[in-house]
């Protein structure tokens, strides 16, 4: 394989993998799968910065002895900067699965569409609102919503202007 | 003895320690995070006072472009500055849950500091970081399903917008192999491609997540909604504008001539736009201010992206306005968290609450002669000396916005006066924390409104001076220092 | 320290005492007082009415390197005479029993005290300003001041105050917009600066300036179609208010007009401007808006059934009579103009407070349940009479003298059209203020109203002065056209050459004293026959027939419900409310958007959009 | 609908990743600081790994801002997993499901991985790996009992303590920099022989704390990921996923 062709590969693998995260992260609607896109993302992102320093047939930025480089070596920087972001994805995904776990436990569910509509009503009944209609179809085992009134729309219809 | 090292070590050094100090003492722990704040805001104020700026220094000891080198600046001290005292003014004083709030808290002011003051694209990217996982922390405190729900979700977009800001300086590092701004902007010819501008479209919709700016804005309403006041406050007056100060930053010393302007500018336009009109619907003040702030936000935006000067001054008169009220009006919804309409009356309750709300609204407004009509008067002169049809949109569009953001803030302000009804709320009134917090800002903001003049002339220096591309090049590629502990005389 | 400095402070005085007084029963003395010694300062500044130098503020501001300056010319000095001399009736009127009423009711006259005065610092900083950001400033200051008088009655009028701010920001937005382009070529805000540059703007700077600036200052006055606010928002504001608020306040529309558009901008610009596919002018086009000002809101004012609606509405129409007169800048119209703001403010503002008289006795305005007051409030009656025919423009009160002015340069300038769109106007008025008396004072009285008296002391001499004023002027118009022709120097325009009863010229004379002195004598040979005949005799009001049967106290015989109903048999299928639903629909659609825009919030997938966002930013720059 | 804009804005995104990728200049990037560094960094440091000399030399601010992240991760998280009251629901240690050979190999990687993490946070001047791979092979060490043993207790305080003065070590070593009168975090005590043990400056020790803030750091979220407790077991969670998956299908 040659230097290009590699290259090539590898840059399109990194893009590859952050278009997979971000697909993941749009088109799933379980949380913790979301999460775990996310991750796929990320090391895209890595994959991306590593092979900005790579170099074809060089060698890892270690000394061996001598206070000189023998051979041709890879950008020493972007390892660096790679090391810290792995380490800031590990945190962030941490607490990220700290809060799926918390939504979990409150909501009792993982599906993302679920977690919105509660949220939303959590924050309408909170802040005095009464909340609009869904305006989604129910799904899965998913318990129908109480009957409303339709009144909540000609709220909508007066708007801002009551 | 100084050192502008301190700002950001002394407040992850306080954190770290902050669990063992409070395993010995908790009312010891309490005090450190206000004295650590007050050391951090005479560390940056002595260098804006005492110490010649603009200045590089290189942290380390290795000189830019190898090291990481803080530009230091009237623009990044002045927000090393405000910083800490936003922090000082929204510290949970009262706040009897422990610790870990008042370390995330803590962290968050080291990483500001560090984001105003880095010249470093990766450094800036790490404190980025730092300060998003405190703010999810943050947002989280609540401690309640909708809390941990809208922070997740806020975490998700953030988590995307950090890939790709990862990924726009990967394109950057590819491009001109090197993370220093300065350096950068030396090389900003090599930018001036798809590759290069690719890159900057993917910073500036990666930390635009924060920044509030269209379309990536979704978690807005929701966390300002779920997260506790102070927190809403804090995020919307302060993270927000470290995250545009960041773009802009990286607009000026390397995209300065380029199409970034005005993929700028239409993301303030559409954020005008959604925010407004969002706002106007909100049906509590929560919400309402949420909206809004992105509105003003967007307006920040399309003043950066008017070129050259005249949109540094104009951006950063706005923002600062910003900064100044919406933690004001943030703290108002502290009791008045209910619709709009449950406020009927509400000023009876709170009437020096009612009255300050009015004062922020009109400010915000932008009604002579309040700080924020010369805020704006210099965004207009601004725009239509951009001399541009798409500029001249913008005003159109500013102008028809401030309309719309009159009518919803002049609506709830009367409600608020209007006599109470079975409706109205019964405990409207607002803690004594909350008011003081708010008067604060209020004095602020009159002390300002009688000192526009000189505010304006030094706004006008500070503008001038981190609109000038060379003098940052120069300033951290020729005379960078290694900044030695040193004395002030 | 000049004597515009003590003026001004003299108000800021008014203003910081009436807000700290807010407890104290006697605060609408205390602001009246202060009130008499503004209008005493303004007049030891009188001789500014009479051609005298410009009297400079010694105080300055200069922000962000641009000067604000205060001065006052002839011209302020007239608006100002008028802004001090209304407020200071409304203020009178509501210092005494009125005020103890208003308090009774849960109101604060304190806080109303406070707002007129607080629009009275307003308006005099506005009419001193010596540049556009002054202006400005001073034109946003008395747009919220308004709203300040126009919300303190709470309930409806808050409501009626939302859609007024709407409109007024609306406007100060585009005056905004109007003042960032003119700094943009003139690099200052000065005055000088842009009379300097006018004549050198092309054509399409000129028409954008124009429109925005009276877009902007048009709100103010409630020029068609941005009308919709005033006539609500000003009848729901408390009685003395409404009488400044109409006498003027929509005024300083006009006076922002006056100086910006037809001084600095120049209205011989707008006369050169040809509008595409029209025989009209740029010029014309105002004069046109103006005409259709006079009208539909005049026969607006015929439907009301509430007095101080139907007389907001008026307001509304004579504000354009004060328009086209300026707009057609000759000696007669631009007198006419002017003079009808003064005529204009005496009038309405005895008329608001004669119907606040009655509504304190009566607890009503409702045209349809009143009548008959004459015998009880006959003083009130007398004001009432005055005022209308002040209104309607019949000799030999002050209205008749500007608009015969005005009609005089319309036909001396060949305009017929607008001419016979005035007298369209006139005659609406002249309608809808019969209404207003006949229903409040002529015909039955009411049985609920039988115990009635007359209105105190306190509140009949502010309106039988203003009443006096009415009549002075319209005997000598010439003691307010010295005014006038000063201010019309001022603003450069040619002076009408005048004469203490009226305006002798080749052109069109008329003489006011010779005109009074003949109606006079018709009414002193009429009084004669009447008294010499001897033949009446004096019943009780409540004792009436008709066709010889003897009617009861409790029947309705008094014509008032659907008043005009043969009239609007005709008319009445042009009321179509087309403004208003103009006004929802524009609600509506910002209402819909709004909904739209809040959808992407709502969205349940908070990551899309920065999907998309993303790859659109890409293709903004590499597509 | 949703999925299709989306896989469809998503395949535009991919078309213009890859139009960024055709313009790349083919052989690497520039590496103009890389290439100083490479120059540079043996003589300035002394460190015969060049990553180290980047990480914790020219990007030390970085790593401060690194290692504060992970301080916030593990805050914010026990922030999230606290309960109001204070009160978390451990449940006591269940030696009965795991079994003898679980529980002795456990026992007996201990050591190994304890032995192999200090070893690889001592040598990152010198060889690959460093503080942050040594301190994730450290948390593993003390979170292989968690996993044997559900409901092994976890010292919390004790972690919070090497927490808290681990990275304290870090700062301060940056400040006792400043007072030698070098810049923050700028390495001192002079270069050592290259290659051995003992050279680098202060570049081991800031590895050290760095392996034992990490180390902790981990531990702990780890811990108290685990401890959420058998109320709300991870099995369940599973299973939710599995019926949220068909759902999906419907």
């Amino acid at each position: 394989m040659s230097a290009m062709e590699l290259h090539w590969l590898l840059y399109a693998a990194a893009f590859g993998l952050i278009v997979i995260g971000i697909i993941g992260v749009v088109t799933l609607s379980n949380i913790f799968r979301i999460v775990l896109a996310l991750v796929i993302a990320e090391a895209g992102a890595n994959l991306l910065l590593v092979i900005a320093g790579y170099r074809f047939d060089a060698i890892a930025p270690i000394l061996s002895g001598s206070s000189v480089a023998t051979g041709v070596m890879v950008d020493p920087v972007p390892q660096a900067m790679v090391l810290t972001s792995i380490v800031i994805g590990v945190g962030i995904q941490a607490l990220a699965l700290a809060l799926v776990i918390k939504v979990y436990q409150h909501y009792k569910t993982l599906d993302l569409r679920e977690i919105h509509q509660r949220l939303m009503n959590d924050i309408d009944q909170e802040s005095g609102v009464r909340p609009l209609l869904s305006p989604h179809k129910p799904a899965g085992k998913r318990p129908l919503p109480e009957p409303q009134t339709v009144t909540g729309y000609h709220d909508i219809a007066r708007g801002g202007n009551e | 003895m100084n050192n502008i090292a301190f700002n950001i070590a002394l407040p992850l050094l306080a954190a770290f320690l902050l669990p063992v100090i409070h395993n010995g003492s908790a009312k010891a722990s309490r005090l450190v995070g206000p004295f650590v704040l007050l050391a951090m805001c005479w560390f940056a104020a002595a260098y804006f006072i005492f110490i010649e700026h603009p200045v590089a220094l290189a942290l380390g000891g290795f000189l830019p472009p190898l090291g990481i080198s803080f530009h230091l600046d009237q623009l990044s001290l002045l927000m090393a500055v405000i910083i800490p005292l936003m922090l000082l003014l929204l510290w949970p004083y009262t706040n009897r849950e422990g610790f870990r709030e008042e370390a995330l808290l803590l962290l968050l002011a080291g990483a500001s500091s560090g984001m105003a003051l880095s010249g470093d694209l990766f450094n800036i990217y790490v404190f980025y970081e730092l300060l998003s996982v405190a703010s999810f922390g943050l947002a989280a405190s609540t401690h309640n399903g909708a809390a941990f729900a809208a922070t997740f979700r806020y975490l998700v977009i953030s988590g995307l917008g950090t890939v790709l800001a990862l990924t726009g300086i990967g394109l950057i590092y590819t491009q001109t192999g090197t993370l220093n701004l300065a350096h950068i902007g030396q090389l900003a010819a090599q930018l001036d491609n798809n590759v290069g501008l690719a890159a900057f479209a993917l910073i500036v919709l990666g930390i635009g997540v924060k920044a509030e700016i269209f379309p990536v804005n979704g978690w807005v309403p929701e966390v300002y909604a779920t997260a506790k006041p102070r927190i809403s406050a804090l995020l919307a007056g302060l993270i927000s504008k470290l995250a545009v100060l960041a773009i802009v930053r990286l607009l000026v010393v390397a995209y300065a001539d380029t199409d970034a302007l005005s993929l700028l500018l239409v993301l303030g336009i559409l954020g005008i736009i959604w925010g407004e009109l969002s706002a106007w619907r909100a049906k509590d003040l929560k919400r309402m201010f949420a909206f809004s702030s992105i509105g003003q936000l967007g307006m920040v935006l399309v003043a950066f992206s008017i070129p050259g000067e005249a949109g540094m001054f104009a951006g950063l008169a706005m923002m600062l306005h910003h900064l100044l009220v919406k933690p004001a009006l943030f703290m108002l919804t502290e009791n008045w968290s209910g619709s709009i309409s449950s406020l009927t009356g509400a000023a009876r309750q709170s009437p020096l609450g009612a009255a300050l709300f009015i004062l922020f609204a009109l400010s915000l407004i932008g009604v002579p002669p309040f700080p924020g009509f010369w805020a704006k008067l210099i965004m207009v002169t601004g725009l239509v000396g951009a001399d541009d049809s798409l500029y001249l949109l913008a005003l159109g569009i500013l102008l028809t916005a401030t309309v719309i953001e009159a009518n919803y803030l002049i609506r709830c302000a009367i409600q608020l006066y209007a006599p109470a009804d079975e409706n109205s709320s019964q405990s409207a009134k607002h803690g004594r924390l909350t008011l003081s917090i708010s008067s604060a800002l209020g004095v602020v903001l009159i002390i300002s409104l009688f000192s526009i003049t000189p505010l304006g002339n030094k706004l006008y220096q500070i503008a001038a001076e981190a609109s000038n591309r060379s003098l940052y090049i120069n300033t951290t590629l020729s005379n960078a220092q290694v900044p030695a502990l040193r004395k002030i005389q | 320290m000049s004597m515009l400095d003590t003026l001004l402070l003299i108000s800021l005085l008014t203003v910081l005492l009436t807000g700290l007084g807010q407890r104290v029963t006697f605060i609408g003395w205390i602001a009246t007082l202060l009130l008499t010694a503004q209008l005493l300062t303004l007049l030891l500044m009188g001789k500014l009415g009479y051609g005298g130098e410009i009297i400079d503020a010694s105080f300055g501001f200069s922000i962000l390197g641009q000067p604000l300056n205060w001065r006052y010319d002839a011209l302020s000095w007239f608006f100002a005479l008028i802004t001090i001399g209304s407020a200071l009736a409304g203020s009178a009127f509501a210092a005494g029993a009125w005020g103890d009423q208003y308090r009774k009711e849960g109101g604060n006259p304190g806080l109303l005290q406070f707002s007129i005065a607080l629009n009275v610092l307003a308006m005099l900083l506005l009419l001193g300003s010596g540049d556009l950001l002054s202006l400005f400033i001073g034109w946003e200051l008395v747009s919220w001041a308004s709203l300040l008088l126009m919300v303190i009655a709470g309930g409806r009028a808050s409501e009626f105050g939302m859609r007024y701010i709407v409109y007024a920001t609306a406007g100060a937005m585009a005056v905004l917009a109007g003042l960032a382009i003119i700094f943009q070529l003139t690099g200052s805000f000065a005055y000088d600066d842009l009379a300097a540059v006018a004549p050198a703007l092309n054509t399409l700077q000129i028409v954008t300036l124009t429109l925005l600036f009276f877009f902007g200052f048009g709100i103010k006055m409630g020029l068609l179609p941005f009308h919709l606010w005033q006539a609500d928002a000003y009848a729901e504001t408390p009685g003395p208010g409404t009488a400044f608020l109409g006498a003027i306040s929509s005024r300083m529309g006009l006076y922002a007009i006056l100086v910006v558009i037809i001084q600095l901008i120049g209205l011989v610009r707008l006369i050169e401007i040809e509008i595409p596919y029209s025989f009209l002018s740029l010029r014309d086009l105002l004069m046109w808006v103006a005409a259709i000002s006079i009208i539909i809101p005049t026969f607006i004012a015929l439907r009301q059934s509430d007095a101080r609606r139907l007389l907001a509405w008026h307001g509304i129409g004579q504000g354009g009579y004060m328009l086209i007169g300026l707009l057609v800048l000759d000696p007669y119209g631009s007198a006419g103009g002017l003079m009808h703001v003064f005529n204009h403010a005496t009038y309405q503002a005895a008329l608001f407070l004669s119907v606040s008289a009655v509504i304190y006795r009566t607890r009503t305005s409702d045209l349809n349940r009143l009548g008959g007051l004459v015998t009880r409030m006959p003083l009130s009656f007398l004001v009432m009479l005055i005022g209308i025919i002040g209104l309607a423009g019949i000799p030999p009160m002050n209205g008749f003298v500007s608009k015969w002015l005005v009609y005089r340069s319309l036909i001396i300038e060949g305009m017929p059209l607008l001419f016979v769109a005035s007298v369209i106007g006139t005659l609406g008025t002249i309608l809808s203020v019969y209404k207003l008396i006949h229903n409040t004072f002529l015909g039955q009285l009411r049985l609920e109203h039988e115990h009635i008296r007359e209105v105190p002391l306190s509140m009949t001499i502010p309106m039988l002065v203003l009443s006096a004023i009415v009549f002075i002027t319209g005997f000598m118009p010439g003691l307010v056209l010295d005014w006038v022709g000063s201010a019309q120097v001022a603003l450069g325009m040619p002076q009408l050459a005048h004469t203490l009863g009226g305006v002798e010229s080749t052109q069109g004379s008329l003489d006011m004293i010779w005109v009074c002195s003949v109606l006079f004598g018709g009414f002193a040979v009429g009084a004669l026959l009447f008294y010499s005949g001897n033949k009446a005799k004096r019943v009780h009001q409540l004792d009436n027939y008709a066709g010889g049967h003897f009617l009861t106290a409790d029947v309705r015989y008094h014509y008032s419900d659907n008043f005009y109903a043969g009239l609007m048999h005709h008319i009445g299928s042009w009321y179509r409310g087309s403004f208003l639903w103009l006004e929802s629909s524009l609600i509506s659609v910002v209402s819909s958007l709004s909904g739209g825009a809040q959808l992407l919030y709502n969205s349940f997938h908070p990551a899309l959009y920065l999907l998309m966002a993303i790859t659109l930013s890409l293709y903004f720059f590499i597509g | 609908m949703r999925n299709y804009s989306a896989l469809l804005f998503a395949s535009g995104l991919a078309f213009l990743l890859m139009v960024i990728a055709w313009q790349f200049t083919i052989g690497g990037a520039p590496m103009l600081i890389g290439n100083a560094i490479l120059q540079q960094a043996a003589d300035e440091l002394g460190a015969a790994n060049l990553v180290t000399s980047v990480v914790l030399g020219y990007r030390g601010i970085d790593t401060l801002g690194e290692i504060a992240i992970l301080f916030t991760a593990a805050t914010a998280t026990s922030l999230v997993l606290s309960s109001i009251s204070g009160q978390r629901s451990r449940p006591a240690p269940n030696t009965a499901q795991s079994g003898t050979i679980l529980i002795s190999s456990s026992r007996l990687l201990f050591p190994l991985l304890l032995t192999l993490g200090l070893y690889i946070v001592l040598h990152g001047h010198l060889t690959p790996g460093g503080g942050f791979q040594g301190g994730v092979i450290l948390a593993a060490a003390f979170f292989l009992p968690l996993l044997a043993v559900p409901g092994h207790g976890v010292n919390h305080s004790g972690l919070a303590l090497v927490e808290g003065f681990s990275g304290a070590a870090f700062i301060l070593i940056g400040i006792i920099a400043l007072f030698q009168g070098n810049a923050f975090l700028q390495p001192f005590m002079g270069h050592g022989a290259m290659g051995s043990l003992f050279s680098a400056g202060t570049l081991p020790l800031l590895y050290i704390a760095v392996g034992l803030k990490v180390g902790a750091e981990l531990s702990g979220l780890l811990a108290n990921l685990a401890e959420i407790g058998p109320a709300h077991p991870v099995a369940e969670i599973s299973v939710e996923t599995q019926s949220v998956k068909g759902s999906a299908h419907q």
